[in-house]
């Protein structure tokens, strides 16, 4: 098998064993768990800068504009620019608002995405943690950033930003359950939720094409439920500028709407990653049938680039949606969810458990 | 976990059940006591789980059973603050000691 | 190692608990709340029960507190304090509590547990799945059933009760 | 056998269009409905026509037997080890011939109900319920097991419940339909103690086991006695009780005539060719277990088929409500069934009454929908039942005319139409086993070709009826299933069943008895000529006989008072001599007793409620303390 050299759990296994023979094996965990730490803390301030410039870029060419330009070589300094212009923002506090939440909830909407991304698997042996819950955990974790989000508005002392918190609090938990089901489709498809023995069992082929017509209908709706998770246009409701000013995060400024700002991209590079390990084989390569020479080609394009490459083409239909679609209004919102999705969902898994029973797929 | 044992666990549930009934006698608002329910059920689902590890690991009871206990407690939760808003929208209070229109 | 996460976890159970029944500000206890309820999840993690701490961390910390946070928001107002309790209450129900709390924890260090030590607890997702759905011994489909029922009938009540009524 | 796979398909296109009509009906064109109805019942009967000619010409003989297919079995429910419930298709001769008569007849009344119904409010309704019961029919032909098959006969009972209760707002339509639910689910509860006890008896519920000649089941249970009878035989009974009431043999026919307050189609589908046949069906599954282990049960359902088809026969020469005579005409000719299965012995030529009844129920299903859907036409061109408000239509309805005759001669058994095969067939096989019950049935012919040409020359001759608005033949979605029913009734019968369908699943060859055939065919002239003297012209000659024969005529009219007696019986014996007594103690013993209690209980709490503040803390903390205080006691004092 070609892809050996890239398997990195040989590599993390020789730090791990290096970092406890030098240390004591308490202080070498701890040694380990601070590199970690690190790594993600900087991936995710990377991932932050470069979605945010992308999405501007992305933005521009769907409205026929250049979009940013002047600072940098074609405008690639300009979210480092924005970053420095926030951090020495004055942070503004509205009268009789609780301060101690107000300060909070940024955190709590930046620990869920934190906790989500440790799950990932960038390519084999490349994983901070490897439950055998994964994909549940990472629904679990995900759902606590609708407490940060709905402590936000309720501490600003403004009516625009309850409102604005109501809304996307109902948002997010109707729509997690048609992300969960969705999920669920796949996890019968695979007989695990550990993320691991997902992307494991694709190497035959990736799912979307294996489970054919369940898989498909699942994928759709996890797009759409997840993009109305991470409170995304078109379902961008509870920060409806033309409605409600900017939200539940109306109130913040400086660094603190940069938390939101990058927990919102950070999110959905995890829809991304999670769309792209379950459903089209996380860092396998594209593998078709019993063509020999294809299969080895793409198989020495690294397991890491595959993954990326696979995120990045979600997250462009991620902003594509953004940038084309009208914003609905919040009753159709809650209309699509429990009257369409929902039902359609129960249905696909009753139709996947069949396709399972019967071995109905590829 | 050698020196952890269930004593430890079950200390920390006895202190979280009993600040539940603390919360539970003196809170005045509605909203308030259903939290502190929650408090005493998750003691409760502390204990199922420290015993289920510490002395009958054979099987998964005392798991199955916090679930359950979880599951109960989400019931519970929905109905009581459906209870508590069309109250709140008829008399526009949720105070427990206020709240005595059916009296008698 | 895990003495010491058992410890931290702990006193941010039992710190956080009592903040919760006394803060004055009601959606601070409902934050408190939910630390307490994410601790609980970290002491199931600590146990190996993975899957238990994530239900709880979905159902409480996803749900529950949402919900709680939700009735918060529709009855009462930013910088709105709850009333105090009388004293004579506050004393009586904590001399109550006192007393139960030490009867039932030096009857805890009193008694000598027989911990079975050989055994690894199999908490998998296999013998979770399986236990759940099976009928023999240790499984729990009648009650897995029933409470699908209970939460369906809980979902309906909850619709009819909250729900506005028409206006004629 | 991998080669039937596709089978799987029958009930999943059907069912999935009830979801489809049923879920998103509302929000389509009503024509939309009806033309997926449609194509989805042209792909099911293409699938059950393959089925047929692969079975029966390709793949179905082994060795010289139609054997029997299981193509899926799965496990359903399991309660124990040996307690489950299994789902699955079982394919052998019968069960493909039900696939073949219930997807043509169920595909000719979708066609048909394209513009019957055109105009009818809840058009997605009314296909929704078409799938679902065809649906529900489908499986219960195809079903491995008897409890199956139960879930499968409850669900064609809801079915035919929504279909006949179609026009929910005429109370007549809701009180027949419930009519139907009631009658028939009281049979149903005969059905399910006989499936238990069969169970109990035999230890399976599989058909393929009950019936297998040389195994457990037959010969299991015949020993043990109750009132004269093995307990076999009474388990048979019992579930032929199920079957009665679905296939309303008297006494349980008395829902069949209130029920043609649905939609005239809906009759053609259930009440003449799929639904009430499934009782018929049933006794033919479990054929081999009656013949050979109890008889004695064969013997009453050939005494009760017999005589419910001379009863209703009689009753059918009085109405005059046409789709009311349809309606007794088919008790009628189940009946017939009835004593071809109850004469049959098993296994050889022996069993000819088996496949002459089974031959009956396809040549029946045919023109008996036939029979329907042109009463329906007529129904449509002139907006009466009653054949009083009819006359002389042969001009203005003349393809409705000339199908409605074919249909009316292969009833009466008029060579060479269908109907004089199959009839021939049950003849001989009745002759064979007991002379009586020939000429009873030889008379019952004779009566059916009476009433259903007094029907004919009643519609389309006699007077000629003025009518408000001239009558004109309906569309072409009305004519071509006329038209292709016509052409099954005229030639099915040339079809040699006995060498596709026998009791054992060994063909052979069977001739026309021309010394039984010729009376047989003279006696149907007779009757024709007899209701041809009558009815033809317009004349007074009918009433007369009618005057002649007096309280007769009267009581045969009103349905020899069946319904009377059920409302006697219900009404004033077990209301009157059972429920008021029980109530009057009831309302003054144990009610009386309850209320003194009450009453003391109500004065101590007035003058005790005082103790409740009504302050849930305070509650809550009384009982908080006492807790402890137990908890107390009992760790520190009563400790030894």
């Amino acid at each position: 098998m070609g892809f050996s050299i890239y398997d990195f759990s040989d590599f993390i296994n020789n730090i791990h064993a290096f970092l406890i023979e030098t240390f004591s094996p308490a202080i070498g965990n701890i040694i380990g768990m601070a590199i970690v730490a690190v790594c993600f803390l900087g991936f995710i301030a990377l991932l932050g800068l470069s979605l945010v410039y992308i999405e501007r870029k992305v933005c521009a060419l769907f409205q026929q504009r250049l979009g940013p330009m002047r600072v940098g070589k074609w405008g690639t300094a300009q979210t480092v620019a924005d970053i420095i212009k926030l951090i020495f923002k004055e942070p503004l506090m509205t009268k009789d608002s609780d301060k101690f939440l107000f300060n909070l909830a940024p955190f709590i909407v930046m620990i869920a995405p934190v906790m989500a991304i440790s799950l990932i698997p960038f390519a084999s042996g490349l994983q901070a943690v490897d439950f055998d819950i994964g994909i549940f955990f990472i629904v679990a974790v995900s759902s606590i950033g609708v407490t940060g989000i709905l402590l936000a508005g309720w501490s600003s002392n403004n009516k625009y930003s309850l409102i604005g918190a109501m809304r996307s609090g109902a948002q997010i938990v109707s729509y997690e359950l048609s992300v969960i089901l969705s999920l669920l489709t796949i996890v019968v498809l695979s007989g695990s939720l550990q993320l691991s023995v997902i992307v494991e069992s694709q190497r035959e082929g990736w799912w979307i094409f294996r489970g054919h017509i369940p898989a498909i209908i699942a994928f759709i709706i996890f797009i759409v439920a997840s993009t109305a998770e991470s409170n995304r246009g078109p379902f961008d409701m509870a920060e409806a500028e033309s409605e409600i000013t900017a939200g539940f995060h109306t109130e913040y400024s400086g660094i603190k709407f940069a938390y939101f700002f990058l927990a919102e991209y950070v999110n959905m590079f995890i829809i991304a990653a999670v769309g792209a390990t379950i459903f089209f084989g996380g860092w396998m390569p594209l593998h078709i049938g019993n063509i020999e020479f294809f299969n080895n080609a793409m198989d020495l394009i690294p397991p890491v680039i595959w993954f990326f490459m696979k995120v990045s083409a979600i997250i462009f239909l991620l902003m594509w949606f953004k940038w084309t679609f009208p914003r609905l209004r919040i009753d159709q919102m809650l209309t699509l969810e429990w009257k369409y999705l929902l039902p359609l969902n129960i249905m696909n898994i009753l139709l996947m458990s069949l396709v399972v029973l019967t071995d109905f797929h590829f | 976990m050698e020196n952890i044992s269930i004593q430890h666990f079950l200390i920390v549930s006895t202190l979280m059940l009993f600040t539940g009934i603390y919360g539970f006698l003196t809170r005045k608002n509605l909203i308030t006591m259903l939290m502190s329910a929650e408090l005493i059920l998750n003691s409760v689902n502390i204990n199922f789980v420290a015993v289920n590890k510490f002395l009958y690991p054979e099987n998964l009871q005392g798991q199955f059973f916090a679930m359950f206990v979880i599951g109960i407690a989400a019931v519970e939760v929905a109905v009581a603050i459906a209870i508590i808003i069309s109250l709140y929208r008829k008399v526009r209070m949720i105070d427990v000691e206020k709240v005595n229109e059916m009296k008698y | 190692m895990e003495q010491i996460v058992f410890y931290i976890l702990a006193s941010m159970i039992v710190v956080f608990s009592v903040l919760t029944v006394t803060t004055r500000k009601i959606l601070r206890g409902a934050v408190y709340l939910l630390t307490v309820l994410l601790a609980t999840a970290g002491l199931f993690f600590l146990l190996n029960f993975n899957f238990l701490a994530a239900v709880q961390l979905t159902v409480y910390a996803g749900g529950i507190v949402v919900l709680i946070i939700f009735s918060i928001m529709l009855t009462s107002h930013v910088n709105e304090k709850l009333e105090s309790t009388g004293n004579k209450k506050k004393f009586f129900s904590f001399i109550a509590v006192l007393a139960g709390a030490l009867i039932c924890i030096s009857t805890i260090l009193d008694y000598s547990f027989k911990e079975k030590s050989g055994i690894e607890i199999d908490t998998s997702m296999n013998k979770i799945g399986k236990d759940l759905l099976s009928y023999g011994d240790g499984g729990f489909v009648l009650p897995f059933e029933v409470i699908s029922i209970l939460l369906l009938a809980a979902m309906i009540g909850a619709i009819v009760l909250a729900k506005r009524e028409t206006q004629n | 056998m991998e080669g039937y796979t596709f089978t799987v398909l029958i009930p999943l296109i059907l069912f999935a269009t009830f979801l489809l009509i049923g879920l998103a009906g509302g929000k389509l064109k009503p024509v939309f409905s009806g033309i997926a109805g449609v194509i989805s019942l042209s792909v099911v009967s293409l699938i059950s026509y393959i089925t047929a000619y692969d079975y029966f010409f390709v793949n179905g003989k082994v060795d010289g037997v139609f054997g029997k297919i299981i193509v899926y079995d799965a496990e359903w429910l399991r309660f124990t080890d040996t307690l489950f419930i299994k789902m699955g298709i079982l394919l052998d001769p019968i069960s493909v011939m039900m696939l073949v008569v219930i997807s043509t007849v169920s595909l000719m009344v979708h066609i048909y109900s394209l513009g019957y119904m055109h105009n009818e409010g809840g058009f997605s309704r009314y296909y929704s319920f078409l799938s679902l019961f065809t649906f529900a029919m489908m499986g219960l032909v195809i079903s491995t097991n008897i409890f199956q098959t139960y879930i499968f006969w409850e669900l064609v009972g809801v079915s035919s419940y929504l279909l006949i209760g179609f026009y929910y707002n005429r109370p007549s339509a809701v009180a027949a339909a419930k009519k139907a639910f009631i009658v028939t689910r009281f049979a149903d509860l005969g059905f399910l103690i006989g499936i238990l006890l069969l169970s109990s008896l035999t230890g399976t519920f599989d058909f393929v086991e009950l019936t297998n000649v040389n195994g457990s089941a037959v010969s299991a249970g015949s020993s043990v006695l109750f009132m004269g009878l093995s307990s076999m035989t009474w388990a048979l009974i019992l579930v032929f009780i199920g079957c009665a009431g679905k296939s309303a043999m008297f006494p349980l026919h008395i829902w069949l005539p209130d029920a043609m307050e649905g939609p005239t189609p809906v009759s053609a589908l259930i009440h003449a060719a799929t639904m009430v046949v499934a009782g018929v069906y049933l006794v033919a599954r479990l054929f081999p277990l009656y013949a050979l282990s109890a008889p004695a049960a064969l013997e009453m359902i050939a005494y009760i088929g017999a005589f419910t088809s001379m009863f209703a026969a009689i009753i059918a020469c009085t109405q005059t409500d046409i789709k009311r005579v349809l309606a007794f005409s088919t008790i009628s000719q189940i009946g017939i069934m009835m004593v071809g299965l109850g004469v049959s012995g098993y296994s050889g030529e022996s069993g000819l009454g088996f496949t002459a009844s089974m031959f009956h129920l396809f040549t029946h299903a045919m023109f008996k929908a036939l029979l329907f859907l042109g009463a329906g036409a007529v129904i449509h061109a002139v907006h009466t039942n009653e054949i009083s408000g009819m006359g002389g239509l042969r001009k203005y309805l003349p393809v409705t005319h000339i199908t409605f005759l074919v249909a009316c001669l292969a009833i009466s058994g008029i060579p060479p139409f269908s109907g004089f095969f199959s009839k021939d067939e049950i003849l001989v096989a009745v002759k064979e086993k007991d002379s009586f019950l020939f000429y009873f049935e030889s008379v019952v012919s004779g009566l059916s070709a009476f009433y259903m040409f007094r029907l004919y020359f009643g519609i389309f001759w006699n007077r000629n009826t003025t009518y408000e608005h001239a009558p004109h033949e309906a569309g072409i979605s009305m004519k071509i299933p006329l038209i292709i029913l016509a052409i099954l009734a005229a030639v099915t019968g040339f079809i040699p069943f006995s060498e596709f369908v026998t009791s054992d699943g060994i063909p052979f060859v069977s001739h026309i008895h021309w010394d039984i055939a010729i009376p047989a065919t003279i006696v149907g002239l007779s009757g024709i000529i007899a209701a041809f003297i009558f009815y033809k012209k317009e004349s007074n000659l009918s009433d007369k006989a009618a005057a002649s024969l007096g309280g007769f005529y009267n009581t045969v009219h009103k349905k020899f008072y069946i319904d009377e007696i059920y409302i006697f019986v219900t009404k004033k014996i077990i209301f009157n001599m059972v429920s008021t007594p029980i109530a009057w103690f009831d309302r003054n013993v144990v009610d009386g007793t309850m209320n003194g209690v009450a009453s003391v209980t109500n004065f101590v709490s007035e003058k005790i409620k005082r103790f409740q503040s009504g302050q849930l803390q305070q509650y809550a903390f009384v009982m908080v303390t006492g807790m402890i205080i137990i908890l107390a006691l009992i760790f520190y004092f009563l400790k030894n």
